[in-house]
């Protein structure tokens, strides 16, 4: 071959959950095809992906992009990365990224107009496009199928349950009921557990309860005083009963796991993502059939009758950085990483939805009934706030109910330093109500 | 005096029936006590005891029952020593390598940063010297690690991000106020006399510090060694935020990654790391300690 | 007041053997020095008796019990150590206090008690004070108070004197004597200093690399012997020391010392040395036991003044023959001078034999 | 002659200037002035004066934070860094002193051992221990007795943050304790027998006193080394739950860096650091008049250069 | 070789005073002393002079020329401390090397002349041993060694032979002596030990918080003290002083001392007193200038013996005049015992006076 020149695309991707490794897998699937075809047409550039995967935790990850950006050295800021949809907003706005409207219009016949519409919206800030959608999943309740069956409930009750929730036949005031016949059977320690640290799953029980989080007529950060209070009661009443323990915002993540999906020491996990099934069988060694001889799900039920049923998706995406010197190849890559086959190897080892409608019709996505089942919640998906604050938001919002759930606060004072909180770190971009 | 004679003529008298008897008190005691201060040292390091136990049990076993008891022993978990957890880990040697290139730079900076200092604040007359000891404590209350961002700009201009030279000058800053303290412990006990004599036989005040001073304080360098090295070698915060390239690496980093997010459960993975992370400074220890328990902060005894 | 008994007493710090099969029977209410050269193993015995160190064979009775095994704090002996190891955080009362307090005797009596005893050396105005702020002689004094207060049946003064200077030496040494005289308390001293020993000690046992060289009254230290170490180790300035050849020069017997020194033998010696076969000697005699005459003398030796060294009140002359050195010692009004010729005579009676092989004193009649 | 001499000084202490110019000069400038803007992920500097002081006085939780502080350093300071450090360096001295030189040595390798590993493998072995599902040590033993699991970190948050930071912090006054006891001259050991103490009499009166120097040292350079520490605590508690766990410079760290989503609130977490740094300033300064450190200076002797 | 002269010189550390205007003529190449008790500043002079101290006031001159402000290494002076000061991490060989060394001689001149001077006090034998691994006595040579192998032109012994036992101490003396005179360097030795200083030094400065007291010869130290203190710091055992006041009885001149003891006064001294207008004194005798007769005498004092002390191979009489001891000194062979009665006679032309207000000798004709 001629002397060629070898171009280096450099990619932080970021898990930290295990099973997501495609995320920079698949950039270097997509560099071997480039090459491929460039060889064909004998071209006389290569393209070599240095990827980076990221399992260490997601504020030591961000904290090194955003020291990297800001050092803005073209030597050290990777071509290519991959984050939450929700650093889309800071980050763009500091500079760091590249706009890629217009590459999505060169590749949208080809590929983009596969994908699911409303992903768009998660990667958009102030009317351009910034990254392109990675991967998107859902956050649902969890249940211990054979503590249900040991209550008496039987397999047809149990496969209804989903459909109940949907149609607000399921309340979550059922759910603590069902908690309590749980506790009072001796059948868990802990009938409700939730995810220990700070995460966007806690708005979801806002919406459950009517409330809102975001407007994004005027792209502010909602405060609902009602909503939050009743979702923070909800939390303290489980803690008061017993159905939760009151460290919950303490116990490490294994726990949590085990007690759900090993053990069965907790009878519901209320703040699950799909994702946790890969992480069960591939971290935790539980082969898949005892999973679903003993799990079943739900959408997070609604609280009152003007709340709604609702699971929540945090899209990952692929952004350029704007000192790259190599963005189109970059978005190239991209381009060919999101290939039906590549994102579905993804979707199929983390335990995540499709994000190309085509997927849904490709025959190993099909093969998984997993994500056939889960895919079914799709229609009621809400996203995380698009503002620079709601990172934040989400924070307090776990501060508080970590308050409540230690009793150190009542649910109205925690609404109290919620709006405090928030007042400080969004200023004018807060809507109270 | 007389009235001391009377005085003290009346106290017990050297008797050999209660000298029996006492002696035998003495020595149950002696033995409670002996009994006592073992089961305290043993009692009290349990929790050290059972959990590094268990981080051995674990390195050499498939799997833990309810978490506590060893099944299946097995070495597969020092897999990492001959392959790459997965393509994205940095190269485990290089890692090492560079771990100790920060411990052993860290240690070389602090040996001629807080030596020197340590010399002048001990036996040089000069203005300001209780200042510079007290500045010492003082500068130990900046929280190090808050400074973080400070930190980072400080390096960016002197070019210093993304190298273990720019992580092991502000360790070892941040360490100075131990080291010379430790030092000067050191260098206060030597005596007058013999610097007064390399005086004498014609060395300047520099070769005498070389010549007689140093060589006798080696000790003390060989316990600020440990100090450091050890203080070095588990770096993290520092590590994780200047270095954002992972050929520079080290080895806390890795151990960091592969237990990630506190998501990850492979323990015999993560316990044989830990072992081998922790292996050599345990080494290192176990031959240097003897210079480690000399050490002393220094002022004039009693 | 006990009185103490070692019998066949070893102490052995791994290879180091540091006493050696000592036996010494100390009698109740005297004072007994333990003296030798530095190293002899001196502290090591004085810390057996304390209870601090444990012989390694052997057994110490005070009073005819048994006190192996036996700790310190119940064997009641008061210890004064070399460097006095006065407590540098407590005041000098605290100090003397200290012992009392771990008696919890009462506190008044525990003040009169201290106040007593500091009055008798003389310290009393001194108790508030911390050791750092007070001379050596005073530490001293403070040491042997801690040791005193609380009426030891045995009394351990480990080179008590050593750190002071010569004055306060004297003076001290006086004090301790009378004291002890006074209380009556069975006292081992254990010194390196002749001069200590043979002042305050009823009786002097001399030691030499863990084994005791002799046992007896301070005078017989110094006029006999028991062999040459003694001979040699006693006295200030020390004994003339020369090996000597017994031989006969005009029909009359005399010590043949090197190639150029004949010391005539007086007849008693003679006499004693008769039925021996030896005939090689060590001969010693005190620089103070030499006579300078101005005339020939039928027991005299010719000698020139080699060096004249001012002593204080005396004056030491040096007279060499060859390879031996003889000195004498004369009071400091004695005129002498260097190069002079006088006749040297020792006195009979004075003059020391030892074997030359076993170095033993070898008894001459008288 | 003069001059020259000066010059000597200043090269010997010219590193360490250079040092403390660059790494804590330059650093606590730039924090001052970051405290006066509004930084956040941006890293850009708008200048909002005294607002994030203003901001600390209105802030609920920090008077929460600031009693856990105290709380956390003193507890952890007293319970172990000062007492456990010296009864351990008693206890391993004492063996020592009988001949068991080789298990003293044992344990106090052992002590140092938290010391050597890294925090997050400190950590998780304590998660291990503290877990509150039957997974745990102290869960499991409880399980096998019958009992429930108990939520150690939760019920016990303080506690367990004091004994798992003490653990690691005991080692340092071991160390430091061990040598100054035995380096006290033997002859006081055997005059305090003499005169009839025991060991603990021993103990009281004689090797305390003796060692104040290096247990005056431990209790200072701890307090401020535990005000400033916060790595464990983020491992195991995480601050939580609900802050009965935060302390002030978790809290400095949590504002800048913390959580799933991090706060970045630069600008105000600088101010909060130049608080701690004034405080332990003045504890600093208390602790060098209260404990008469200058004494441990002794006036140099040679007055030549 | 230099003569060195001290003008003036005061050494205050802060508000302590350690040397106090002192004035000092060291003639070359003979040996002075600094003699004085613990804390009267020897060490601190000796320092002066090596430069490691810089006066606070005064100049030292050596050979005329000022060295205020000249370093160490420029002095050439050899220094030997009390506690040696060998450098621990060194052999023998490099301790002694050291100065020449940093001279930077030749390595092989360098072996020479350790091998020659380690020689000569008989070390060389010891060369690769450290300092940890010899006696005192050896390290103390090894000090000297050090001191004299760069030759130096002052050489400066600070209290030299404290360490040593009686018999190395007498030894060493005569070593140290016999390498000065051989070299003739110029010499400053201190020392709180009057026999050291007397027996070493051609001339003695006596010292006392930090001021000169006398500085003249050995003799007339003990002869013709200047004041109370050097009267009462030399001599051992030390002058009996007491209050004396000068009255008549029966017509002729007697000393009051006390309420019960009245000493006749010679003829000669009652008439050196005429012309002076004071009456009382301080009066000294030293314990052998005192006799003991059997028989009365006019200018002897009757009295009763109080003890008896047997210092080696003299004997101290104690006698008590109520609240005024006398102690004689007298050969150990003169028969005297406890309760007997004696006449003590002082030497007429050895009886010393001083001013009771300024304690400065009063001058007595002869
Ligand atoms: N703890 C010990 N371990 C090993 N050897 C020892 C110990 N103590 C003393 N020795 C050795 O035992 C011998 C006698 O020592 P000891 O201290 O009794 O001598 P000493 O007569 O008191 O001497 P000095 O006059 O120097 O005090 C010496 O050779 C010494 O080195
Ligand atoms: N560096 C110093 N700082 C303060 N005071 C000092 C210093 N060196 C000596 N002194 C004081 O000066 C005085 C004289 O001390 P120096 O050491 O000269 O005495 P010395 O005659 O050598 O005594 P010794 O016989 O005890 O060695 C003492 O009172 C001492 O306390
Ligand atoms: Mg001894
Ligand atoms: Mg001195």
């Amino acid at each position: 071959a001629a002397a060629q020149e070898v171009i280096t695309i450099r990619a932080w991707t970021v898990g930290p959950d295990t099973p997501a490794f495609y995320r920079a897998e698949n950039l270097i699937t997509a560099a071997e095809r480039l090459n491929h075809i460039l060889e064909v047409v004998g071209a006389d550039i290569r393209v070599e992906v240095d990827a980076d995967f990221w399992t260490d935790e997601w504020d030591s990850f961000r904290r090194r992009v955003i020291l990297a950006s800001e050092e803005g050295d073209p030597d050290v800021v990777p071509d290519i990365l991959v984050s939450s949809h929700l650093d889309i907003p800071v980050w763009s706005s500091s500079g760091w990224l590249a706009p890629l409207d217009d590459y999505v219009q060169t590749y949208w016949e080809s590929t983009y107009q596969d994908f699911f519409p409303h992903l768009w919206e998660s990667v958009s800030f102030e009317g351009k496009i910034w990254g392109v959608p990675q991967d998107i999943e859902v956050r649902m309740v969890f249940y211990r199928k054979d503590h249900l069956r040991a209550l008496g409930w039987t397999e047809d009750e149990i496969n209804d349950l989903a459909r109940k929730v949907e149609e607000k036949e399921f309340l979550l005031a059922d759910l603590q009921a069902l908690a309590k016949e749980m506790q009072a059977a001796g059948l868990v320690d802990y009938p409700i557990v939730h995810r220990p640290t700070s995460g966007p799953d806690f708005f979801q029980f806002v919406v459950a309860y009517g409330g809102d989080y975001y407007d994004p007529e005027t792209n502010k950060l909602v405060i609902d005083k009602a909503a939050l209070e009743a979702t923070l009661q909800f939390f303290a009443d489980n803690v008061k009963d017993g159905l939760t323990p009151s460290g919950m915002t303490t116990w490490p993540w294994p726990a949590v796991h085990r007690a759900i999906a090993e053990e069965g020491t907790a009878g519901m996990q209320i703040t699950g993502g799909m994702w946790f099934w890969a992480e069960w069988q591939r971290d935790f060694g539980i082969p898949e059939e005892d999973l679903w001889e003993n799990l079943t799900w739900s959408l997070i039920p609604a609280g009152s009758e003007k709340g709604r049923p609702n699971q929540l998706g945090h899209p990952l995406a692929y952004m350029v950085t704007s000192p790259s010197h190599h963005k189109d190849l970059a978005f190239l890559l991209i381009t060919l990483a999101s290939e039906v086959d590549l994102n579905t190897r993804h979707s199929l080892e983390a335990a995540k939805l499709a994000i190309r409608r085509s997927q849904t019709a490709f025959p190993r996505f099909l093969e998984s009934e997993y994500l056939a089942e889960a895919a079914k919640l799709v229609p009621h998906q809400i996203f995380t706030a698009a503002h620079p604050a709601a990172g934040r938001y989400a924070t307090v919002l776990h501060e508080a109910i970590g308050g409540v759930e230690t009793g150190a606060l009542t649910p109205t004072q925690a609404v109290d330093l919620v709006i405090q909180r928030m007042t400080q770190a969004a200023g004018d971009d807060l809507i109270i109500r | 005096m007389a009235q001391l004679k009377q005085e003290i003529a009346h106290l017990p008298r050297f008797s050999p029936e209660r000298l029996r008897i006492e002696a035998r008190k003495e020595q149950r005691k002696a033995r409670l006590l002996t009994l006592f201060i073992y089961t305290f040292l043993i009692v009290a390091s349990l929790p050290i005891i059972l959990g590094y136990g268990w981080l051995v049990l674990n390195s050499f076993s498939e799997t833990l029952a309810y978490g506590v008891l060893p099944k299946g022993w097995t070495i597969k978990n020092f897999r990492f020593l001959w392959e790459l957890p997965s393509r994205y880990y940095p190269d485990l040697w290089r890692t090492t390598w560079n771990t100790l290139l920060l411990a052993v730079g860290m240690t070389i900076i602090m040996i001629l940063v807080a030596t020197p200092t340590a010399y002048v604040i001990s036996r040089m007359k000069f203005p300001g010297r209780n200042m510079m000891l007290a500045m010492t404590l003082i500068l130990h209350s900046f929280p190090g690690v808050t400074l973080l961002i400070s930190l980072y700009y400080v390096l960016r201009s002197l070019g210093l991000l993304n190298s273990i030279v720019g992580v092991f000058l502000v360790k070892a800053g941040l360490m100075l106020p131990l080291g010379i303290w430790i030092m000067k412990g050191f260098f206060d006990n030597i005596s007058w006399d013999v610097e007064m004599s390399g005086l004498v036989d014609g060395a300047t005040r520099m070769q005498t510090l070389y010549k007689i001073i140093l060589p006798q304080v080696k000790p003390g360098i060989a316990a600020m060694a440990i100090f450091s090295f050890i203080n070095g070698w588990s770096e993290y915060i520092y590590v994780i935020t200047f270095i954002q390239k992972k050929e520079s690496w080290t080895l806390s980093s890795y151990v960091n990654s592969i237990i990630g997010d506190f998501q990850f459960i492979d323990y015999g993975l993560l316990s044989a790391t830990a072992l081998f992370y922790i292996l050599p400074v345990l080494l290192f220890f176990i031959f240097t300690q003897k210079y480690l328990m000399t050490v002393t902060v220094g002022g004039t005894k009693g | 007041m006990a009185a103490v008994v070692l019998k066949n007493i070893t102490k052995a710090f791994g290879s180091v053997v540091a006493v050696d099969n000592i036996s010494l029977e100390i009698p109740d209410g005297q004072v007994t020095a333990l003296l030798g050269p530095s190293g002899c193993g001196k502290t090591t015995t004085l810390l057996m008796l304390a209870g601090i160190y444990q012989p390694t064979r052997g057994e110490i009775f005070f009073d005819e019990v048994m006190v192996n095994g036996i700790p310190p704090k119940l064997r009641n002996v008061g210890l004064v150590f070399q460097s006095y190891a006065l407590y540098p955080h407590m005041t000098v009362f605290e100090n003397i206090a200290f012992p009392l307090k771990l008696k919890k005797v009462p506190k008044d009596e525990i003040r009169q008690r201290v106040q007593d005893i500091a009055k008798v050396v003389q310290i009393d105005d001194l108790l508030q004070r911390k050791p750092a702020q007070i001379s050596g002689g005073q530490q001293q004094r403070v040491a042997l108070c801690r040791a005193l207060v609380k009426n030891p049946d045995l009394l351990l003064l480990d080179e008590p004197l050593s750190n002071l200077d010569a004055r306060l030496r004297i003076e001290t040494r006086a004090e301790i004597k009378r004291i002890q005289q006074e209380l009556g308390i069975t006292t081992i001293l254990v010194t390196h200093d002749q001069v200590e020993a043979v002042t305050m000690a009823d009786q002097v046992a001399v030691m030499r690399n863990g084994v005791i060289q002799q046992y007896s009254s301070p005078e017989d230290l110094l006029l006999k012997p028991a062999n040459m170490f003694v001979a040699s180790f006693m006295g200030d300035p020390p004994m003339n020391l020369m090996e000597a050849e017994l031989s006969s020069e005009n029909g009359k017997s005399v010590f043949r010392c090197g190639s150029e020194l004949k010391i005539p033998v007086p007849d008693a010696i003679a006499a004693a040395l008769q039925s021996r076969r030896d005939r090689e000697f060590i001969l010693g005699v005190r620089p103070e036991n030499l006579e300078l005459l101005d005339e020939p003398h039928e027991l005299a030796v010719p000698g020139t003044v080699f060096m004249v060294e001012l002593l204080g009140r005396d004056k030491l002359v040096d007279f060499r023959f060859g390879e031996v050195a003889l000195r004498a010692l004369v009071p400091a009004d004695v005129a002498v001078s260097q190069g002079e010729k006088k006749w040297i005579r020792p006195q009979a009676h004075r003059i020391h034999l030892f074997g030359k092989a076993d170095r033993q004193a070898v008894p001459l009649a008288g | 002659m003069k001059r020259r001499g000066y010059g000597m000084i200043v090269l010997l202490l010219l590193p360490a200037l250079l040092i403390i110019l660059a790494f804590y000069v330059v650093p606590a400038v730039l924090t001052g002035t970051m405290s006066l803007t509004n930084m956040d992920h941006r890293l850009s500097w708008n200048f909002v004066g005294l607002d994030n002081y203003k901001a600390m006085l209105q802030d609920t939780i920090l008077s929460r934070v600031f009693w856990n502080t105290l709380l956390y350093v003193f507890g952890t300071l007293l319970c172990f860094n000062v007492t456990f450090g010296l009864l351990l360096a008693l206890a391993t001295s004492y063996i020592a002193e009988r001949q068991a030189e080789r298990t003293s040595m044992f344990f106090r390798a052992l002590w140092l051992l938290p010391r050597f590993t890294p925090p997050i493998v400190y950590g998780v072995i304590w998660l291990w221990i503290l877990d509150p599902t039957r997974n745990g040590l102290l869960n499991g033993i409880l399980n096998f007795f019958g009992g429930r699991p108990v939520s150690w970190i939760s019920e016990y948050p303080m506690p367990v943050i004091i004994l798992t930071n003490g653990v690691i912090g005991a080692s340092f006054g071991m160390i430091l304790f061990y040598s100054a006891i035995t380096s006290i001259s033997k002859e006081y050991t055997w005059a305090a027998e003499v005169d009839g103490a025991g060991w603990l009499q021993r103990i009281r009166y004689v090797t305390l006193p003796l060692i104040r120097w290096p247990l005056m040292f431990v209790t200072a350079y701890q307090t401020l080394s535990l005000l400033t520490s916060y790595e464990y605590i983020l491992i195991i508690t995480g601050g939580g739950p609900f802050y009965r766990t935060t302390v002030w410079s978790l809290y400095a760290y949590n504002e800048a860096f913390g959580g799933y989503y991090a706060s970045y609130r630069f600008g105000y977490a600088t101010a909060l650091t130049l608080v701690l740094v004034l405080i332990s300033m003045v504890a600093s300064i208390i602790y060098w008049r209260v404990f008469r450190f200058r004494e441990m200076m002794s006036e140099p002797k040679i007055e030549v250069i």
